[in-house]
């Protein structure tokens, strides 16, 4: 029981992360803060591809001439190389929204979601 | 070139379907697009007409034009009773065709070309589901129809009007959809392929249980009764009395009406034959309906005063002789049925052009105000005592026959209260019909001292339609042979039945 | 919104943790991931591609059409940008 | 070119036309939306070519990006789904773009290369997620599409920036989602490729994290897709977003959802192990059904013309789901069927809004009245896709219902069936409102004289309190430009504004007729084998 508390905790953590992320996004009105509770929840999707990686006798991923070509060696490279392509998405996604929020604030002068949804009723 | 002859059931629905086209393009010139009514029609008809030696000889036309879905073939044939449907709805709507002209223009009636252009539209469905070679066809034209015929009903466009549209569609769109699950139902029940239209049926004990085949006989029913007026679905036929008369003449007379009991025989004949329905015991039912429709309808036009809602409930009640026939399942309930068809057809086009024409030129619509009016449209009010003898049973007109037959069928299964119901129905026409004619002739008012007739293009086609009546009942082969076409249609369907 | 928020919550944190047990422990060899695609890219890697680090074997050779469309997210969230907060012309007329 | 690597020209070559539209602006403002019609052509008749292929040969095209075999490397992959919808992407990406001629891009003034550059983007982010059969290229070519959907929403009106930031998060959050779930995948299969991913599903039978890994992927496509109770960002979006944008969208937008849908539960899934996950299937089938009972019945309640049919979007995706969630070939030919139907009548019935738009400068239901009379072709086209939507034969909508029906009765969910046949009464009772408005109700002085009071509140810049007080410039330019000869039918309208409307209303009674070939030829071989 222990064992399967402890053997698992990266997902226990990555598990509270995401929650935490979710409850950003739902819970908040402000939408800076939404987009913060997204960036939480990015963070921890590529926590979780990450943590999938690492072998307990493994190094990093770059080819050594003493360890030669032994899989269980070596972390496994290709959840890293993902999450690159996974961390560039999401800084283009949060500069996107960015640029969204400053014309959402240059129209209606707030970035409270309910503010916003008084004027426009 | 032979195959030109074969395909003469899709040239039909071309020649309509055309004509639609053309009057739509054609709106800025009313004369050219009256013309194109009458020349598509007369085309039409011939084109039919062409078709009734071989189809008298047993020859089938079989068209199978593309393949609609899963296994449905969008499939064309001409077996006796759609040509009975066919021939009812060509003939009708060169009359309908010319009495509509003088009506709408001595009416000035506006939005004419959507009008004939629907008008046209509802023909291409009528005809289309004659020639419907199987249930999903069928459905297909059942649907063009509900929508060709929406234009017509709201075609004064005035809040009633439309009120009665949305109404009409209501009923007509909801049967649509039990028809549509029966169709699918059935074609999954029935292990190859869709199933096409065959006298005695494709359902059988054999793929389902009586249960599941009982309310898929249900369903069927419920969606084609809207459409033939089977109480307590005919709320929409009396309402839709709000469009102009020839409209009325068309969906009581000939398209929409007739489209539903058509498919009554069609469900009780050829999807589930004689012997199914017995088997699940769903004849009885179904005649105890349509004798309550019979009876209920008759009192009910007895407290109208407006002529055409006492028209529309006669028909309600009519309409019901045809789906007794089909439920009654003997050999001479089926000829009644079949012969009924056509001649409550001619009968009540010939009442609705009666009122037309009568409100078109005199401005009459209650019954109450047509006293004496027979002096002054003698050849219009003739004719009326003619459909309306007739459609009470009166010898030698055409309903006497038709009755005759159905009490017959009647006493072949030995329900001898169906012959009651019959016999009540015809003294209930009688009471709701004398009166009118009585008080047209016999009367006196000073409103209507002068003889005025209507124009030639309406009192032409009301004698026309009055004649053919009479005719119908005096020899029913003479024209379009509805006699040999029911005769055909009753071997084919007792054949198993016994 | 707060107790469907709640309810949201519980669901996820429910199924996160119903899973949890299924998945390889933290740093396990024996582990699906690292036994299926990942051994040849390691294996083979430099071989192959001639990439010492093998994150940049995978990134830029094995799955590089990954790498191209990383590339076009960028070029959409600039666009983006540039569309969005391009000033607009019907504002600055007179 | 050789035939595997059209995959990769469908891809590109809209993708160069979205990286030189900003180039080609210096040549002048003449240039741009030919190079986007150029670059969207070149993608269709790829996307052609190589459909042709695959229907013709039965076989899937395949392509190895950069020489790397799958399960190592990326494969794109044409079968018969991803032809239908590259086909269709393709088709009404043109189409759409053609319709932009028309006054649309008079409001995108001096940032037009850069609409198009993005609408380019946003199509080779769709034909990405169609093509590839990689889980996480997918979700790389999702994220393309929907960071591009975002800024395209966001062009629009006043309040389309915050419509288009509510969207983001809520799309971020189902892409995510779907990351995860691919994440999930992922860690107990070690690989990533679609059948790989099947094949190494089936021996883990009733593992949680492969169903934890379903629920997280449906829920992720489910809200691209906006089924029901994840539908939030849509109705807002396609209000506010400029009509050019809508049509495309609300075509293959949430189509692509639910192809992803698809690809989860019948090509990850169902080969392998989906027996043993059917709760998750069970619920998407409830949601789908309430979804489209939802749709419908809130559509009814708009007076917005655009709100109305983004929640009829709502419910007719209800129809696909629904159909996939029965799980036998009528139910899954009938979703995919209706993703084809409905992104054609859909993408008619913006049109329809956007050629109003540009005609009369407004959408409210409300004042519709006289409409057919001004723009009888155009409402005749309205009419037909109205008809579709309803069901009705022989227009298109009549036989994906048909299927659906179908796969109802076979499934023997009598609930299911009833729902179908209810909503198709219901749409009726939407778009007959609509109908007898425009063509029945006679246009009174009092509306009239209501119609120039909005016009006038709406153009003070700061009121804009109304959502439908909507830019009067849309209409206003395009009146000034043609000569002033108001409610001549289609005289008013460009013809590359009428030819789109006309096409697809046109291809509504073709693919009503034709569905029977497509579902023999087509769409029998998308249904998995199993069932």
């Amino acid at each position: 029981m222990l064992h399967d508390i402890l053997g698992w905790y990266n997902y226990w953590l990555i598990a509270v992360l995401i929650l935490v992320g979710i409850y950003g996004m739902m819970a908040k009105r402000n939408l800076l803060k939404k987009l913060m509770g997204m960036n939480i929840l990015q963070v921890s999707i590529i926590l979780f591809f990450l943590t999938l990686s690492p072998k307990e006798e493994g190094s990093m991923p770059v080819f050594d001439a003493e360890l030669a070509s032994t899989a269980a060696g070596y972390a496994n490279p290709l959840p890293q190389a993902l999450m690159l392509t996974a961390i560039v998405v999401g800084v283009a996604t949060t500069g996107l929204a960015l640029a969204l929020l400053v014309r959402v604030h240059r129209t209606f002068g707030t970035l409270e979601e309910d503010d916003i949804m008084e004027d426009l009723r | 070139m032979e195959w030109l002859l074969e395909m003469r059931p899709v040239w039909v629905l071309t020649v309509t379907l055309l004509a639609t086209v053309a009057i739509l393009a054609s709106g800025r010139r009313p004369n050219v697009r009256e013309a194109w009514t009458i020349i598509a029609s007369i085309v039409q008809l011939i084109l039919v007409a062409s078709m009734i030696p071989d189809v008298v000889a047993g020859e089938v036309f079989e068209v199978r034009l593309l393949t609609l879905a899963s296994g449905f073939d969008l499939v064309l044939r001409t077996d006796p009773l759609g040509m009975v449907f066919a021939c009812v709805s060509s003939v009708l709507w060169v009359a309908t065709g010319i009495y509509t002209i003088g009506y709408m223009r001595s009416l000035n009636e506006k939005h004419q070309t959507v009008f004939y252009a629907s008008f046209a539209l509802c023909i291409f469905a009528a005809v289309g589901l004659a020639f419907s070679g199987n249930p999903l066809t069928f459905f297909v034209f059942y649907e063009i129809l509900t929508l060709a015929t929406y234009p017509l009903v709201i075609h004064k466009r005035t809040e009633k009007a439309i009120k009665i549209g949305r109404m009409y569609l209501a009923y007509t769109l909801t049967a649509g959809l039990f028809l549509l699950l029966a169709v699918g139902w059935s074609h999954l029940i029935v292990p190859e392929g869709g199933p096409d239209f065959a006298p005695g049926g494709f359902l059988s004990t054999s793929f389902a249980t009586p249960l599941t085949l009982t309310v898929l006989f249900v369903l069927f029913i419920l969606g084609v009764a809207v459409k033939a007026g089977l109480m307590p679905v005919h709320a929409w036929l009396p309402a839709a009395m709000i469009a102009p008369t020839p409209v009325s003449a068309l969906l009581h007379a000939v398209a929409v009406v007739k489209a539903g009991v058509f498919g009554v025989l069609r469900v009780v004949g050829y999807v589930f034959g004689y012997d199914t329905v017995s088997e699940i015991g769903m004849a009885l039912p179904l005649a105890a309906v349509a004798a309550f429709t019979i009876i209920a309808a008759s009192v009910v036009a007895l407290t109208a005063d407006n002529l055409k809602r006492r028209l529309a409930y006669s028909t309600v009640g009519q309409l019901s002789y045809v789906v007794l026939g089909a439920a009654l399942l003997t050999t001479a309930a089926t000829t009644g049925a079949v012969m009924h068809i056509a001649n409550h057809a001619f009968m009540k086009i010939t009442l609705f052009f009666c009122a037309g024409a009568i409100y078109a030129h005199l401005h009459v619509e209650k019954i109450s105000d047509m006293k004496g009016i027979g002096r002054a449209m003698p050849v219009t009010m003739g004719a009326f005592a003619v459909g309306a003898f007739g459609l009470a049973g009166i010898p030698p007109l055409p309903g006497f026959v038709s009755k005759w037959w159905l009490a017959s069928g009647a006493w072949q299964t030995g329900d001898w209260i169906f012959i009651v119901v019959l016999i009540t129905s015809s003294l209930l026409n009688v009471l709701y019909f004398f009166p009118i004619i009585f008080n047209a002739f016999f009367r006196k008012s000073e409103r209507f001292t002068v003889y005025n007739e209507a124009p030639v293009a309406m009192s032409g086609p009301i004698l026309a339609v009055a004649v053919a009546s009479i005719v119908l009942g005096l020899a029913p082969d003479i024209g379009p042979p509805f006699w040999t076409f029911a005769n055909q249609v009753t071997v084919a369907l007792n054949g198993g039945a016994g | 919104m707060k107790w469907s928020g709640l309810i949201i919550l519980v669901l996820a944190g429910g199924l996160l943790a119903y899973s949890a047990p299924d998945l390889p422990a933290y740093g396990d060899p024996e582990s699906p991931a690292s036994q299926h695609v990942s051994p040849r890219m390691i294996e083979k890697g430099y071989e192959e591609t001639g990439a010492k680090n093998l994150v940049t074997a995978v990134l830029v050779d094995y799955r590089s059409f990954d790498t191209l469309f990383e590339a076009v997210v960028i070029l959409v969230a600039g666009l983006g940008a540039a569309l969005v907060l391009w000033p607009d012309h019907r504002r600055r007329d007179p | 070119m050789t035939t595997s690597n059209s995959l990769a020209w469908i891809i590109a070559v809209p993708f160069f036309a979205a990286a030189v539209l900003p180039m080609v602006r210096r040549l002048g403002k003449a240039w741009v939306l030919p190079t986007a019609l150029i670059g969207s052509g070149a993608a269709l008749i790829f996307a052609l070519y190589a459909a042709a292929i695959v229907v013709g040969s039965g076989e899937p095209v395949r392509h190895e990006l950069g020489g790397w075999e799958p399960p190592w490397g990326i494969e794109l992959r044409m079968d018969h789904l991803s032809a239908v919808m590259t086909v269709l992407i393709a088709s009404l990406s043109f189409l759409v773009l053609v319709f932009g001629r028309g006054g649309m891009e008079k409001r995108l003034e001096g940032r037009s290369h850069f609409y198009y550059s993005m609408y380019m983007l946003f199509t080779v982010g769709l034909f990405g997620m169609v093509l590839t059969h990689d889980l996480f290229n997918l979700y790389v070519f999702l994220e393309v599409s929907s960071l591009a959907g975002y800024s395209l929403i966001a062009v629009g009106e006043r309040a389309s920036p915050f419509a288009a930031f509510r969207y983001l998060i809520l799309g971020t959050l189902g892409a995510l989602l779907f990351l995860l779930g691919l994440g999930y995948l992922y860690a107990i299969t070690g690989t990533l490729n679609f059948i790989d991913v099947a094949e190494r599903l089936a021996p883990l039978g009733d593992s949680r994290a492969a169903l934890v890994a379903l629920a997280l992927m449906l829920t992720g496509f489910g809200i691209k897709a906006a089924l029901f109770p994840l539908h939030a960002w849509l109705p807002d979006s396609y209000a506010y977003a400029s009509n050019l944008t809508v049509a495309f969208m609300a075509a293959v937008g949430t189509k692509v959802g639910a192809y992803g849908i698809f690809r989860v539960l019948f090509t990850i899934y169902e080969t392998g192990n989906l027996q043993f996950h059917m709760p998750v299937v069970q619920i998407m089938g409830i949601l789908a059904a309430i979804a489209i009972l939802a749709g419908s019945i809130l559509a009814m309640a708009q007076s917005d013309l655009k709100r109305m049919l983004a929640y009829s979007s709502v419910s007719q995706i209800g129809y696909v789901l629904l159909g996939f969630s029965m799980l036998n070939a009528n139910g899954i030919m009938g979703g995919v069927l209706h993703i084809v139907n409905h992104a054609f009548m859909k993408c008619c019935l913006f049109l329809v809004v956007g050629a109003m738009m540009a005609q009369v400068g407004h959408r409210d239901i409300r004042r519709l009245s006289g409409m057919g009379r001004k723009m009888p072709w155009v409402m005749a086209a309205f009419s037909l896709a109205a008809i579709s939507m309803i069901g009705l034969p022989p227009t298109a909508g009549f036989f994906s219902k048909w299927y659906l029906i179908l796969g109802a009765v076979d499934a023997g969910s009598w609930i299911f069936v009833a729902v179908i046949l209810v909503s198709s009464l219901l749409n009726a009772a939407y778009f007959f409102r609509v109908l007898e408005r425009v063509y029945l109700k006679r246009e009174d002085p009092a509306e009239a004289a209501l119609e120039t009071a909005v016009a006038t509140t709406s153009a003070t810049p700061v009121s804009g309190s109304s959502a439908l007080a909507v830019q009067p410039e849309e209409a206003l330019e395009v009146r000034e430009e043609e000569a002033p000869r108001p409610w001549l039918g289609p005289g008013t309208l460009p013809a590359t504004m009428l030819a789109p409307i006309g096409i697809t209303a046109i291809s509504l009674l073709a693919l009503g007729l034709g569905s029977a070939w497509l579902v023999e030829n087509v769409l029998r071989f998308i249904v998995p084998g199993g069932l």
